[in-house]
């Protein structure tokens, strides 16, 4: 096991921060946001798909870097950073993840080339209620046809390509296909999405079961596991400045011991946070046979270390965090939202604990 | 006496059963539906209008207070029977009002006779809207901090300086302001003073939240003159009415947590589901058995409070005890709400999400302010250890 | 329902605070536990007899004083703030309160005046393995004759009386009969216990069924909570004097902003914990039919109470407070006792979701 | 280098198969299997005698410290590979000793050439074992508030004073300590002495902690003359030795979690029992599967600690973060275990109870230390705050 970056990938992670801090900073979702785009930014999709982030763990075969997860986590880490909306976690991670542990050789041939040019926006579509259940899907698929209802699909108000999953299957479907209806949902962190019904649709049955649909979520929860620890770790820095010039009582609030406690607390928090996440982007490179562990273990963790960050973010800046002209509540926003997807704490703590086998 | 209550609690049942108009006996569905009086205040039901007209003439709205400022002159016994008639019919609160919960109780401590006779009664009968000038970009958790500057032009008082979160700025009359008379001092250099909104050279801009809403403004005040009269209390006085004024707003923000619409429980059975009668997520269930109990716990111990406060206890200082802990309860009550309700939660607008799942998120969000409005739980913390534990710094 | 003791139980209170600060400080269950009695101290349960303690809830037909839960609760309170090692817990409340509650009037009249006069020591078994769990006994009663085994009796090394209980039935064994077999348990909190079997006993049926069950024991969880508010309330005013005269760094480390907030934050909670024991014991007087509700909140809140309030003074006090010299270790391996016993707050939560109908 | 380090490791394995005893490759069955080494140190086993000898004489019970001193002069990676091989076999550490944890490593770097050639060899072959005495009753989070004092007597320092928390000082040969040297000055008046415990003058009092045990001691110095080469560095120079030492015993203690004998899992598992292959307190369970994350967290962080500084990176500023989340994390544990075992892990003594269950309880109220001893976690956080994060006061 390494927590070191290869030359490869400290040089993509430093090059996506300089991209994203320079192209796309918080003000850019603040623009988006204002602009009602609800998460549409093509221009922007189309840049981050030319410094070829889209297809960083794309084989070379399919017009990909093959650079593999954690190279593709050090993106995501740093597009956390600036709140960067793009279907970089939904498309290039659980999108060509998907294609590439269950699609059919036609099928990679066919669409992981197009994803990793940014062309096509793909995404898992994987909850059918309030809450993530996915051995509980009522998602039916009977002579070619495929027929059900999807909550939340993440991009899924823009993604054209969908990746459907049954309890023990998945499914490929064309956004475009005669009998999908997609009511586009305006969300709280900005960045849109979808619920989607498919009555009966031509759907292609991909290869692999319950084990493999396991597998695509394992990769969707610990690169965004990536992404929140970034957000996280920008909240934290922010939150860690403005500690150390904002005055109350003649000196800098950030010299009270009581807030002293929980900075130090946080940074901890952070710190052990960090090294699950790194580690699980590692387990997948490695192939481990313990990914899913990883998997529970980095979601869960990131999920309440991103929730306190972006709690304490408001509360340490008092009345200012409140406002909307503050980045806070994004940061608040977009975590809540990072945290429900494909699990939170409760679900992979109830996971982790069956895993271990109590 | 108890002979005297009865008689008294037939003549209000009576009464209100004669003048509360049926649709002021419904709940309120929503913060729409408060009224908070005021100059340009616009009733959205007439019933609303003449409920408040009945309740002002009466002096009910401040039921204790003096009859000759306008109040209902009842004693403490006789505004219970009120409470408790008015709560039998589902009454709704006739007026909502800064007046009412924090400027009046102390305009009867600290204001001279005139003060009382022009403002008290305008107050009593929502004809003034009012809010609270204290926080400043720079005086925050360091209220004492302020600058906003007020000078002695002989026949007038000159205000210039900026406040900020001032409730509803854009909507009040008046309102009531922290103000910098003395800058060689810190505490020992506030008054405290009356303004009226539509004095040239006051200015309001509403700050918007991420919730979306704005219920504060920012409040500019650039060569504002006001009469020498509008001082409440001594000059440099002003310090010790914002302390008391702060535990009546402690008080009032504590209480958020009991207005609740949709319960948390309801909200997991209908998002989460039951098995065997248990929440399926039982880690979920778990953190929201022991919310629960906390809930029932604040408000035993409110109850138990007003308990000791009728018994002659001084329980004022317990005042920063209830924010920190109301505030808290109230930010983990929308956490569990927001986390049981799942992606349903997660909208900011349009059709995806029903009028309820879309308040639960705003709600969520409108919560954290809790631990920051009306004094950070930093600050009330501090309080509760300095004021009553007596731990005190040695330097 | 009110929160404010009557003149009797006041009075009671104020001379249970004298008796117990002046015959029974923690000194005392030092020099207990130093003679290695284990809770044996027939002396001072005299004494505590003597003034009438064990009688409070017994009607005065019985011998008893007919004061009531909220009575008992007070002399309870201020016994837990010294930790008074005697069996006012088990045979005065919960031994009491099972024979008014389930007991023939033969039964009553035979028992009720010994235990008021402390001339008996009767206590309650329930629990049969390491947890709390008063629906799966095993206990079998065929034939006028009980078998079965009960663990962690508290008193149960020095009790007379055992009130037994089945999953639905509650039996009366006397301490002597043939058949019982006694272990004595060295415990922690050194008040001793014991683990009993009962192998083919003569044993006399009480009244009432399960219901029975639970409200004898929501009475037994009810009063062990206010000796719990007690034991906390003290090991939080010891803490808050140390912060105020130990000086580190040049001043009292109550001066510490850090240290500050977290004893603002322990008296909240222990006020708020008051609260609901004041609450829960009223609604035992009031008869209110929400008791079980009130058990599970106050034994529930109790036990989080006290376990913050005994590690916190171990934690504030430092190195001293872990030394044996030291009362704070006292305090906290009493408090790890009842915290379990009657069950603890995760029992509880479970109990009072299922009592809200979640 | 690749393939001399595979040399390395065959010679390693035949060295250790032919010398390492039998009894010696087995899992430790408690504390008492430790070896302290010493003076008057009597080995329980004869083959921990002869493990320590042998690997003594190798200098491998201090790998990586210089030959001249004793040490086995390995390289680092070298190091590695005999740490590999050495846990392959299972063999058990020769020897435990502040001498090699903490001692050693400062005087590698602050002692001069006669000091170090007097003591680490000692140190490396277990002959000599020492104690620390850094707190005093008066000095505790507050270390350089100490007031031991040190007086130059001309050919010996003297020495008055009384150090508490002196772990096994009732066992040990020698004592590095701190002392004060200049009363005038806080931090810049402190020494580092080394103070052989047979000299008059030294008594000892063990403290029975709340656990029943007793690992520290009371130390007094009555006129306790010492030599004046045994101070380490120069004189009022001692703080700063003391500051790195105590990054080392930071390091060593927050180590502690990860000496589990038994698992809460496996306690859980038989004292709580599995419904559905899930532990039947669904509260418990989750709460246990947050502390196993979090176990899991902390091993991967120090995991990542050492590959940074495997790779040059200063990770030395670390130790009070290491020190804090590994208490918290072995108090958590012992909570856990104690609520798993229920009324089992409430006993003290006697048949009723297993040892194991003992163990238990006496680890849970030993492990409540772990918070306080090598620097408090509320100094520690202080530590982290400033030095790590940059928060600073501007008083």
């Amino acid at each position: 096991m390494t927590f070191t970056l290869n030359d490869d990938a400290r040089m993509l992670k430093d090059s996506a921060r300089d991209f994203f801090r320079e192209q796309a900073p918080v003000t850019r979702l603040r623009k988006q946001r204002d602009a009602k785009q609800n998460g549409r930014d093509p221009e922007l999709w189309a840049e981050i798909s030319a410094l070829g982030f889209a297809g960083v763990i794309i084989p070379e075969e399919y017009g990909g870097a093959g650079l593999g997860y954690v190279a593709l986590g050090a993106v995501l880490e740093e597009a956390g950073r600036t709140l960067v909306a793009s279907p970089l976690h939904s498309s290039a991670l659980a999108g060509a993840s998907a294609l590439l542990l269950a699609g059919t050789d036609a099928q990679k041939a066919e669409w992981l080339p197009k994803i990793a040019s940014g062309e096509v926006i793909a995404t898992i579509a994987i909850d059918e209620g309030a809450h993530h259940a996915p051995a509980k899907s009522k998602i039916k698929f009977e002579g070619g046809k495929l027929s059900g209802e999807k909550k939340y699909v993440a991009d899924g108000h823009i993604a054209d390509l969908f990746i459907v999953a049954a309890a023990d299957a998945l499914f490929l479907v064309k956004a475009d296909t005669a009998g999908v209806t997609r009511r586009e949902l305006v969300t709280a962190d900005s960045r849109g999405a979808a619920d989607i019904s498919f009555a009966g649709v031509a759907a292609e049955k991909m290869n692999g079961g319950a084990d493999i649909v396991d597998a695509i979520l394992d990769r969707a929860r610990i690169g965004l596991a990536a992404e929140m620890v970034g957000a996280a770790s920008e909240a934290f820095e922010i939150t860690s400045e403005y500690l150390k010039t904002r005055k109350q009582f003649g000196q800098v609030i950030g010299g009270f011991q009581a807030l002293q406690h929980r900075a130090a607390k946080l940074f901890t928090d952070l710190e052990l946070t960090r090294s699950c996440v790194l580690a699980a982007l590692d387990a997948l490179d490695r192939n481990a046979n313990n990914v899913a562990e990883y998997a529970s273990l980095a979601k869960a963790r990131a999920s309440e270390t991103v929730h306190l960050a972006t709690n304490e973010m408001v509360q340490l800046h008092g009345g200012i965090g409140m406002t909307d002209v503050h980045d806070a509540g994004l940061y608040l926003k977009r975590a809540r939202v990072t945290e429900a997807l494909y699990g939170g704490a409760s679900f992979h703590r109830d996971r982790y604990a069956s895993l271990l086998g109590f | 006496m108890t002979q005297d209550l009865e008689v008294f609690r037939a003549e209000t049942r009576a009464w209100l059963e004669a003048n509360c108009p049926p649709s002021m006996r419904t709940p309120m569905t929503g913060e729409d539906d408060a009224v908070w009086g005021g100059r340009n205040y616009e009733f959205k039901n007439p019933e609303a209008k003449l409920w408040l007209e009945r309740m002002g003439a009466k002096g009910w709205t401040a039921p204790t207070w003096p009859a000759e400022y306008g109040g209902g002159g009842l004693s403490a016994d006789e505004n219970r029977v009120l409470q408790s008639e008015l709560k039998k019919i589902g009454a709704r609160p006739p007026l909502f009002s800064f007046g009412l919960w924090m400027l009046g109780p102390v305009l009867l401590e600290y204001a001279n006779e005139e003060q009382k006779k022009e403002h008290l009664p305008k107050i009593v009968r929502g004809e003034i809207r009012w809010c609270q000038g204290y926080s400043e970009p720079g005086a925050g958790s360091d209220l004492a901090g302020l600058q906003t500057k007020c000078e002695d032009k002989g026949d007038h008082w000159l205000i210039n300086g900026q406040k900020v979160w001032t409730s509803y700025a854009n909507y009040a009359d008046w309102c009531f302001c922290l103000v910098r008379t003395d800058t060689s001092v810190k505490h020992e250099g506030i008054s405290f003073v009356l303004i009226d909104m539509t004095t040239p050279g006051v200015e309001t801009r509403p700050i918007k939240l991420i919730s979306g809403s704005s219920p504060f403004c920012e409040t500019f005040f650039t060569d504002v003159k006001i009469p020498k009269g509008n001082m409440v209390g001594r000059l440099n006085g002003g310090w010790e009415i914002a302390k008391r004024l702060l535990q009546y707003e402690r008080t009032n923000i504590s209480g958020f947590g009991s207005n609740t619409r949709v319960d948390v429980v309801d909200l997991a059975k209908k998002h989460v589901g039951l098995e065997d009668g248990a929440l399926e997520d039982r880690d979920l269930r778990a953190r929201i058995a022991a919310h629960k109990m906390t809930e029932r716990a604040y408000a035993l111990s409110v109850q138990r409070a007003q308990e000791e406060a009728k018994a002659g206890g001084n329980v004022s200082h317990m005042a920063s005890m209830f924010k920190v802990a109301g505030a808290t309860l109230n930010i983990d009550r929308c956490e569990l709400m927001v986390e049981a309700a799942g992606n349903r939660a997660l909208g900011w607008s349009g059709e995806g999400f029903t009028p309820d799942d879309l308040a639960t998120t705003r709600g969520w969000l409108r919560s954290k302010g809790n631990s920051i409005e009306g004094g950070t739980t930093e600050i009330n913390l501090n309080v509760v250890a300095k004021r009553v534990l007596g731990l005190r710094d040695t330097q």
